[in-house]
């Protein structure tokens, strides 16, 4: 009866919205195209990329938590985290660089656990449960490590392949300098895309974050669910921490938090909803890479440091505000005249 | 690996507040004196091997330490806590990195009007007031500055850049300095620029500034020729460090880059592939000139590979050591030099094997 | 003629594509209780909230005791003495009783809160209404019907010349319903007008004296209540007529095999040994007063909740159920009386709400077959005639009436034997009761299926059920067959321990 | 009729949380004194109580925030930003420590207006607006001090009586060494104590966080007071900031960012509740005297800053895990026979 333009509106909307968040970094570089020095260059598209692996991958696990209406605050210290442990066997035990990766990962994908115990089962509200791990995580890489730096192989050194492998190829290789880390992310990102669009995976995470007793009473096991889903966040963490030790090489106990906030961002930026039930990869990909060419473009201009932090922020509330309006406006045009 | 600090095992209360500093503290009945030390960090190569140094001291002397320091070396009101703490359990002397001069006055004041001797360690403590800091064993960091400038400067390629530098295509060299609170920090920024402004102004007078930053700018007085370019990282995070690393090596005109502290070496070799793009044959910044500053793995495996051109490094076994030595002795009534510097070397591929720098190339 | 106090004319409002008000029109005088009918979704909450200031009107007039008037807020609104009452529930769970009822216009001392003559006054008030609640209670201890009474309360408290009631009575008890027509009598009788919007018709004749009736967002007319019957109320709403045929007999044989099976069941609060069985095709009705424990019981034997003791037993085999994916693989499926809350993600698809219940079955190779649950869910909207643009359409941009169907689509999907229907038609028009209605016969006497009816509507109980169980605090008080079942036995059975 | 025992549960009961903290906090406090190096000392006392004055003007400001069901991440860097933006007055341009005070309050208002608008009147979810500003505040902080340290008066200078003011008394005084602050804070506590208890605006704190349509439907200007809760919360900030500056001296660009999350642990380890509508400053005060404890306790066991970071997690979760058993087991016992 009534609603028959309503899913002409309401489908592509979503749809309106990517596509806002793309002209946005289309424009950005655009403009440090042409204000940037030196903007327009394969070296900075490598340190677009490059500056975005370990982002991105929080970002897209985190994706999946935040559409269920939580959050995880304790990203950026299970990066770390997980990567101080990895190095301790490597630097520490002397275990291979192969073996000291696994470990990596179990240890962030146990901090996922984690979360997801407090979360699903003990029913801790998730700002607080992520917080919570977030301290623990960070107190316990430093204690393991004896607050050591870790180091992880340099170009150089025998383990090279490892960052050969995860962060940018050989320059004396056949194919000279590839940023790999960016192939990997795209792998990361369509693996993830299948799970979340394609799979009773990615369709519970959405109903969960719509309306979890209603998923609960249509014989969803929730709990299982949500757990699982927080596990894959930590699981990509650990990803992430990999990936940052490629590229940073050194990481130093205690630090990590405050990542995590910048991978919500990007979510965020990205046009996934905080109050859960609708989000997208696609979006966060866009929002990651956005304060990545964020970042560099006002390098470029000469701005330091405190200016990214400065006009991300303004981007991060920028984007909401601007779905906001999106949303307010197609509300509005719908009136006939 | 250093050990870990072992923890007191039973409070060490036995001086009392109104004891003079110089009043000797006999260790009695298997108590040993406290001695408490607050660093400025944990987690840089660096001090793990001043603990080093001030655990074998703890052994020698039959003195009890405790270590401790922020998280991060920005974390000036942790540091504090930690410093309030440490006071709190009454040592019996104060080893002190501080991380800000100005933020510990109070503090100062209060040992001293506990009788508990201070000893400044890795670097001093400048305006502090009047006899609250028995001695302090540092390295010279202005003179440590200096000699990275000097040594810089005999490079013939920067020398040569230099010279022909002109405003219309300026040189630069930078610094690549974390936010200066601490007197060491600063002091080796300041002892590099005034060395290299120094020595340009004799290739190029009135040509050199000072830019980057306010706190140490000096604007040339003719037109600029040679620019001395300061960047501080918005944040003591890797992440952010590298990204201003970055900024500094897209900048045209780029000659040569110094250093000052482990994070900001670590951070040039982040954004160099670890050092490789500064390769001398085909890298992409082949002809750059790099200075570091203290050692570790990734730094010493770039020095040893020719990617940095040098760098410097101080004696942080000695540090510690040295701070601990100091105290004991202040315990003991002796007299003692106010400043004890420990010394600060260069080192690149050719010397870091010989017996005189190995030793203090830790990792 | 009586003086008119309130005049709503052309009276337009445009949502996301839907022209919900399209001159509407409403006229409410001095000291009359004014009743408001319509079809789900044909805007009476609509035209009230625009009366209050929570929407802006697009278009028409709102003369109030005379005047043009232009409201833009709830305040103004108060300040011109209209008072709501709202259909959902409006109070502040954490708050007590006299700081709900208070909110806003809190007694002061200086600028400091004056608690104790807070509590003073609201106890005076609700004694005055003749209910008993502690003033000093925080709200969300109270039963959803105390809650109500509470809103009305609050309502009443502000001395509203005009108030607008949206559904106070469909959470109410019989006697509490009596109580607050007391209100609406003595408020009437000092003048005041009161709107009153309700879909129990049979209640309208006792309070009301006029009544208007909206369809599709459009005036339809109004009436005197005198003057119009039930059948023409209907007609006016739904633009046809509705016949409705009570059930006189059983249509499921005696010896049909027992599906469920329920021994002592005990749980939560107020289940206390629930004992009864299910017949392969029976509609088995529930009766009982609001907070009799039927839908906790209904909670526990479908696993929402856990159970503390007795037997399930399906098709004559022990189960254990312990969550309501347990009872889904029994066969089980329960239809929640609260849509929005526990029965349908909203902010989701029609489709994705149609095969929440087993995505299994629509799974291949680890991915979800979208094409097949294209298919069945067009299957079930051509099936049980849900009105809906696309199968992508979000389930909250739907009317109530349909919302409840898609809640029903998902059980069918999967293909459950025995579904609860808890509260099917509550707060849904006559027309989409009717559907319902009309689908549940089929459902048992074509398909098989057993359904357990709860239902706080007596009529409909009496309609469509083949057997009675009445509950009281709690306990099964009485079971009775259609074809001896009266509304006094009914009533007996559920007031028996009170 | 059926759930008169009900409320008579729910009210003491929340009395009983903060009971439960207390005497968490009490158990601390003891085991600390026999397990601890000299803690049982007035210096010790004094380190406590010095250690809480920024984190409690947070956590007092910040409670409120949560009791709406709201957010705020920008606490720490608004801290940061107003000293430091007071500290560049007084540096930079001379001003007196009096005027560059009221600058420093003025700009955490400011931050805190932005705040309350974005939230507001604006409707971004608070976390991500909130984030927004932390962002911002810590890059504007930087920009404005051209990313140099700022400096408040120290013991022996000219402005010393900054200190002694809102810090400790001059040594050499009558009364000795006093930690001043400590007077302060309970001083704010109390008159927030009054506004949360006493007043509308509290009233309505607590309305809004309960139901913030119905507060709405009743009339109450649900924007507007939700608008001054959060800038009351950067006032608060604000103070924290002037107390971090007597106490700590020197303000670094670029940081802050994390200490918001040290004042919301207090918040919840008090029992506020992140949903909204629960909540008590005598509780929060609690939480953060809890995290004090902790800090300067392990500190006098020679455990470093790690194990506190570690600990301080493991309270936060216990705390909410706790409180989750106490309703728990409370509604156990309630059911009749
Ligand atoms: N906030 C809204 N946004 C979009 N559409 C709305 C909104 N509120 C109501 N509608 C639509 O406006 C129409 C009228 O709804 P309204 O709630 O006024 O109906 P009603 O007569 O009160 O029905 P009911 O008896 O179910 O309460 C419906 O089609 C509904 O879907
Ligand atoms: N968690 C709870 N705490 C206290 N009382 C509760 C709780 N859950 C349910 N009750 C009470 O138990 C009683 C039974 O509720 P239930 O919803 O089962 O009744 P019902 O017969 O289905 O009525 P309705 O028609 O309202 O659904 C109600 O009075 C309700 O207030
Ligand atoms: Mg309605
Ligand atoms: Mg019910």
């Amino acid at each position: 009866m009534e609603n028959t333009t309503l899913n002409k509106a309401k489908k592509p909307s979503f749809g309106l919205h990517k596509l806002l968040a793309l002209s946005v970094l289309v424009i950005l570089y655009v403009f440090f195209s042409i204000f940037g020095n030196n903007f327009l260059s394969w070296d900075t598209l490598i340190n677009i990329l490059n500056a975005s692996y370990y982002i991105g991958f929080m970002a897209i696990g985190v994706t999946f938590v935040i559409i269920t209406g939580g959050i995880d605050l304790s990203l950026g210290t299970t990066l770390m985290t997980s990567a101080l442990i990895g190095g301790a066997a490597y630097n520490m035990l002397g275990w291979s660089i192969a073996a000291s990766l696994v470990l990596t990962i179990l240890t962030a994908t146990a901090f996922g656990i984690l979360n997801g115990v407090m979360v699903a089962y003990l029913k801790l509200p998730p700002f607080i449960a992520t917080l919570g791990s977030q301290m623990v995580g960070m107190g316990f890489g430093a204690i393991v490590t004896k607050v050591m730096t870790m180091r992880y192989p340099t170009v150089g050194t025998e383990d090279a392949w490892f960052k050969y492998v995860f962060y940018m190829t050989d320059p004396n290789s056949p194919i000279g300098r590839f940023p790999v880390g960016a192939l990997w992310l795209l792998a990361a990102f369509l693996v993830a895309s299948v799970l979340l669009n394609q799979t009773r995976f990615g369709r519970y995470t959405y109903a969960i974050g719509s309306n979890r007793e209603a998923a609960r009473l249509s014989g969803i096991k929730t709990r299982r669910w949500l757990a699982l889903i927080y596990t894959l966040c930590g699981f990509f963490s650990g990803l992430a921490g990999i990936f940052f030790a490629a590229a940073y090489t050194t990481i130093i106990p205690g630090t990590g938090n405050g990542l995590e906030l910048l991978a919500i961002a990007g979510v965020v930026i990205g046009g996934t909803s905080m109050s859960g039930g609708v989000g997208s990869l696609t979006g966060t990909m866009i929002g990651v890479f956005v304060m990545s060419v964020l970042k560099q473009g006002l390098m470029s201009m000469g701005l330091q440091g405190h200016w990214q932090t400065f006009f991300t922020g303004i981007v991060v509330i920028g984007a909401v505000l601007l779905d906001n309006y999106r949303i307010a406006a197609a509300n509005r045009v719908k009136k006939p005249t | 690996t250093p050990k870990a600090p072992e923890e007191p095992k039973e409070p060490v209360a036995t001086q009392t507040p109104a004891q003079q500093p110089e009043q000797t503290e006999q260790p009695s009945g298997g108590e040993k004196p406290y001695i408490a030390m607050i660093s400025k960090g944990f987690q840089h190569q660096f001090w793990q091997a001043v603990l080093m140094g001030a655990e074998q001291a703890e052994t020698d002397f039959g003195v009890e330490i405790t270590f401790d320091g922020p998280p991060s070396e920005s974390d000036v009101a942790i540091q504090l806590d930690q410093l309030n703490a440490a006071l709190a359990k009454n040592p019996a002397a104060l080893c002190l990195a501080a991380l800000d001069t100005e933020s510990v006055t109070t503090q100062l004041l209060d040992a001293k009007s506990k009788g508990i001797p201070v000893i400044g360690f890795d670097s001093g403590v400048p305006n502090a007031p009047e006899g609250t800091i028995v001695s302090t064993a540092s390295t010279d960091n202005e003179a440590a500055g200096a000699l990275a400038a000097e040594k810089m400067f005999e490079v013939p390629e920067i020398k040569a850049a230099i010279e022909a530098a002109t405003p219309e295509a300026p040189v630069i060299i930078g610094v690549l300095s974390q936010d200066a609170t601490s007197a060491s920090v600063t002091g080796r920024t300041i002892g590099f620029l005034n060395k290299m402004a120094e020595l340009c102004e004799g290739v190029k007078a009135g040509a050199v500034a000072i830019t980057g930053h306010d706190k140490y700018a000096k604007s040339s007085t003719g037109k600029m020729a040679v620019e001395l370019n300061i960047l501080v990282p918005p944040t003591t995070n890797i992440t952010d460090a590298q990204t201003t690393a970055q900024g500094l090596l897209a900048k045209n005109g780029l000659v040569g880059v110094f250093c000052s502290n482990e994070l900001t070496v670590t951070a040039i070799l982040a954004a160099t592939s670890d050092g490789q793009d500064l390769n001398k044959t085909d890298g992409k910044y082949k002809d750059l000139v790099v200075i570091g500053f203290d050692a570790g793995a990734t730094q010493k495996n770039a020095v040893r590979n020719g990617w940095f051109y040098g760098s410097i490094t101080q004696d942080p076994v000695r540090i510690g050591y040295l701070a601990v030595e100091l105290a004991v002795k202040a315990l003991n009534g002796e007299t003692v030099d106010e400043i004890v510097d420990t010394g600060a070397q260069f080192y690149n591929a050719a010397n870091m094997d010989d017996a005189s720098i190995a030793p203090l190339l830790y990792d | 003629m009586a003086e008119i106090l309130l005049q709503m004319e052309n009276i337009q409002k445009y949502f996301t594509g839907v022209h919900a008000l399209d001159d509407a029109f409403l006229s409410v005088n001095y000291g009359e209780v004014h009743a408001l009918v319509g079809e789900n979704g044909a805007g009476k909450s609509t035209l009230m909230k625009i009366l209050n200031g929570i929407y802006k009107k697009d278009g028409g007039r709102i003369i109030y005791k005379g005047k043009e008037v232009e409201i833009d807020t709830p305040q103004q609104a108060q300040s011109l003495g209209i008072g709501m009452i709202h259909q959902e529930l409006n109070l502040m769970p954490h708050l007590t009783v006299a700081e709900n009822i208070f909110i806003g216009k809190e007694p002061l001392k200086g600028v400091f809160l004056d608690k104790k003559r807070a509590n003073i006054e609201a106890g005076e008030l609700l004694r005055s209404l003749n209910i008993e609640i502690d003033p000093a209670a925080p709200v969300n201890t109270l039963s959803v019907a105390k809650q109500q009474m509470v809103e009305i309360a609050k309502a009443l408290s502000y001395n509203s010349e005009l108030l607008v009631m949206d559904e106070p009575s469909a959470a109410l008890t019989e006697n509490e319903i009596q109580e607050l027509f007391k209100f609406i009598r003595n408020l009437k009788n000092k003048g005041n007008g009161i709107i009153y919007i309700s879909h129990r018709l049979d209640e309208l004749p006792e309070i009301a004296d006029r009544v208007t009736v909206m369809r599709d967002g459009q005036y339809i007319g109004s009436a005197c209540m005198k003057d119009i019957t039930k059948q023409q109320i209907i007609s006016m709403m739904v633009g046809r007529t509705i016949y409705e045929e009570p059930k006189t007999k059983s249509s499921v044989p005696v010896d049909a095999p027992v599906v469920l099976d329920v021994r002592e069941l005990t749980a939560g609060y107020n289940v206390k040994k629930v004992s009864f069985t299910l017949r392969k095709g029976e509609i088995l009705g529930f009766a009982g007063l609001m907070g009799a424990g039927r839908t906790e019981t209904m909670r526990a034997l479908f696993g929402a909740d856990p159970v503390e003791s007795g037997d399930i037993f399906v098709n004559g085999q022990k189960v254990r159920i312990k969550s309501p994916s347990d009872a889904i693989k029994h066969g089980i499926g329960y239809l929640s009386e609260d849509r929005k809350g526990f029965g349908l993600a909203v902010g989701l698809s029609v489709r994705d709400n149609c095969v929440m219940t087993n995505l299994e079955e629509y799974t291949k190779n680890l991915l979800v077959d979208d094409k097949r649950i294209q298919e069945v869910t067009e299957e079930y909207i051509d099936k049980i005639a849900i009105k809906t643009p696309s199968t992508m359409q979000l389930v909250k941009n739907l009317s109530g009436g349909n919302q409840q169907k898609i809640v029903v689509a998902k059980w069918l999907i999967r293909n459950c034997d025995i579904l609860i229907f808890d509260e099917p038609t509550r707060g849904i028009d006559v027309g989409a009761k009717s559907e319902i209605y009309k689908l549940m016969t089929k459902l048992t006497e074509e398909e098989n299926k057993s359904i357990i009816m709860i239902s706080s509507d007596m009529p409909e109980l009496l309609r469509m059920s083949d057997r009675i169980m009445v509950m009281c605090e709690g306990r099964i008080t009485g079971e009775l067959d259609i074809s001896e079942v009266s509304q006094e036995q009914i009533m007996a059975l559920a007031t028996m321990n009170m």
